[in-house]
């Protein structure tokens, strides 16, 4: 359950993104996983929810899973990434390190491993909203 | 879109007395077999030492180290598994043996990632065994992780010292700690002592060339008793 | 916002009636020594050859061949000049002796940029010089310029050949044409032809461990005279 | 002056896009080039004169030179290149090649020469405009 370490990271940037926005009352923060890194929702969530320190006890974390895309940089084709097909372990170790997916994604049309994640790899905040001091009453 | 990664290497590094990133610029100079036996001569010394295989591409410090069977614990994070003593890890516990073709960019993808999420816990020593070149992987380390040394390996030949030559005076520029220059597989009638002197670097010894080393690879017991580990005993005797 | 580079590299190359990418994934197992040794020895069998450095941030090839104040010409592009009967290119041209760092996206942008503005002209071989790792290097050149030969160089050290046979069934499983192995300071003992042949695929032939082979760089002519350009001289026979 | 050879691969490319587009007549076509690699601005333009083939005989070249910009990975810092103040051979080496500014430039505040060109780098194409064969009378 490494979602736990990254649940972390993304604490630490939300503290970090309302300090420099003096941002006082964090209210939202949106926030989107890749489909390819397979991390456990749940999970994630509960780590989320766990890990919340004080100042952002009014934030809702909101969590999003988005598709993966992939770009093959010899044919240009796109696809999708699919779970389907793949063994346990591999899929086990994508979890832990999504560019290890080189060792085992080709392209499916021209059968290079040289191919670009253009959409859905890891972890990103998209957003943080919330009230600044200056703004209340 | 921020990624959130990246604020937490600090804190993930935290507790590490010392990183020491043994790097070159030039391959095949002995980089990984001296990362390898540095870390566990260290941990023979009671120091509690991590080890991590930063050549993604062409690790080898598993096939030195003899590592089989062993998998990474994961406990709100990824504990690198006890291997001979060392906090070991490597990128081939999920690539296996096969190739991972790797571009610059998914490099430092790989890099942030695992730096993230590795909890290394309080080390007195984290050796990283490091890709050759002066790319991403040297250019993340100093970005990312800040407070590596670089202890720099050469051999006696031109060839190897031209390019270390170069990364001296990039790490100068840059200000990055040097902690000195290891000559390994040393020829006769060498200057690369004199040479690494005038620059200003410390100069922490020289290693061998020792014929019996190569049959001691995946045998840990065996390596330590051979006159490469002999060689690097002394050298961290300079190195504190 | 299109990049108007790429689409002229094959006109560039077209001319070129074989390129040869000298490669490992290791490093320092001899690449460069033989790439250098090996567009000598074509040349002096006159063949109309090139030698393209492609380590760029650790270049050896003009170590080796003895290169000093030579400049490419620029007539619309530029024109590698002709060193010992090589048309030859480094980015030393342009780097000197100072350190260069570079990402792999900035590889890749100066691979993109010399291959579409360098003009070979009419060759009958043009060798290219790999860096070590399985990475940008090798993923461009089978992006771009596409028709190159691998010719595959490995130790006798298993540290080695475990890059080398993980490279070898990538490219297996690019139906990127492998010339063949070489095998470089062949110890005793060693099963690396053997393996190479269970994979299928062929054995160019071993270069022995040359004790004098380091005091011929930088002097072509005395480089020629040793028994590793013999030995290479053999390789070449069966490569045609 | 391999301007020669960069002319060229842009009229490769206005060829490749006008077939691609079913484009018929070429009629404008805009290039920038960075400030970096300090391309001869009249070499240039001649070059694509003399090799303009035929289908490209109403097309008419515009060429813009844009600042370069670079950012430092480490400290953030972002600047304009500027020729001043540097030796001639080595404005003439990152003029045949832009990267092998990483061997000369430093960031002005951090002195990393981990720096990214952000803008400016080389030489793209950034439209093509044309008339096709179906919006003739
Ligand atoms: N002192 C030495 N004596 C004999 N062989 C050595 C010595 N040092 C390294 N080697 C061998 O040289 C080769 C390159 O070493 P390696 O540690 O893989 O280098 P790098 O990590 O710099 O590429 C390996 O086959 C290794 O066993
Ligand atoms: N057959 C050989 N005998 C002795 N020394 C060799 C031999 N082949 C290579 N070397 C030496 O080994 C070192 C590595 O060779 P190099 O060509 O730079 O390797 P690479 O390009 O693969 O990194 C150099 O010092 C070179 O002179
Ligand atoms: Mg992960
Ligand atoms: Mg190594
Ligand atoms: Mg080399
Ligand atoms: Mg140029
Ligand atoms: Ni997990
Ligand atoms: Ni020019
Ligand atoms: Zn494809
Ligand atoms: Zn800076």
């Amino acid at each position: 359950m490494h979602e736990w370490a990254l649940a972390e990271s993304v604490i630490k940037t939300v503290l970090k993104v309302a300090e420099e926005n003096s941002i006082d009352k964090v209210t939202e923060v949106r926030i989107r996983i890749g489909e390819m890194q397979q991390l456990e929702h749940d999970v994630f969530k509960s780590a989320l929810l766990c890990l919340k320190p004080d100042e952002l006890k009014d934030a809702e974390f909101i969590v999003e899973i988005a598709k993966t895309k992939l770009r093959c940089g010899v044919c240009n084709h796109e696809w999708l990434f699919q779970k389907e097909g793949f063994e346990e372990d591999v899929l086990e170790s994508i979890h832990f390190l999504p560019e290890v997916s080189h060792a085992y994604i080709k392209c499916p049309i021209c059968g290079s491993p040289d191919f670009e994640i253009i959409e859905g790899r890891g972890i990103w905040v998209e957003s943080v909203k919330g009230v600044r001091g200056s703004d209340r009453p | 879109m921020i990624d959130p990664r990246v604020s937490i290497i600090q804190d993930r590094v935290g507790d590490i007395n010392r990183i020491i990133a043994v790097t070159s610029g030039k391959g095949g100079v002995g980089k990984s077999l001296l990362a390898s036996t540095l870390a566990l001569l260290l941990a023979r010394r009671g120091r509690s030492t991590g080890l991590f295989d930063l050549d993604f591409t062409s690790p080898s410090t598993h096939f030195i180290l003899g590592v089989r069977e062993t998998w990474p614990i994961e406990d709100k994070g990824i504990i690198p598994p006890l291997i001979h003593g060392l906090r070991y890890m490597s990128v081939v516990y999920y690539s296996k043996n096969r190739a991972m073709p790797l571009r610059g960019i998914e490099f430092s993808n790989a890099f942030i990632e695992l730096f993230s999420v590795i909890k290394w816990g309080s080390l007195d020593f984290l050796i990283v065994d490091m890709p050759p070149g002066i790319g991403d992987a040297m250019l993340d380390l100093i970005r990312f992780v800040k407070r590596a040394e670089f202890l720099i390996v050469t051999t006696s030949s031109p060839l190897a010292f031209e390019t270390v030559r170069k990364l001296i005076s990039m790490l100068n520029e840059l200000e990055a700690p040097i902690l000195g220059v290891v000559e390994n597989m040393k020829m006769e009638g060498s200057v690369v002592k004199q040479e690494v002197l005038r620059l200003g670097v410390n100069f922490l010894g020289e290693i061998p060339y020792d014929p019996v080393v190569e049959n001691s690879l995946g045998n840990v017991c065996e390596l330590l008793k051979t006159v490469f580990a002999d060689s690097v005993n002394k050298i961290i005797e300079k190195m504190e």
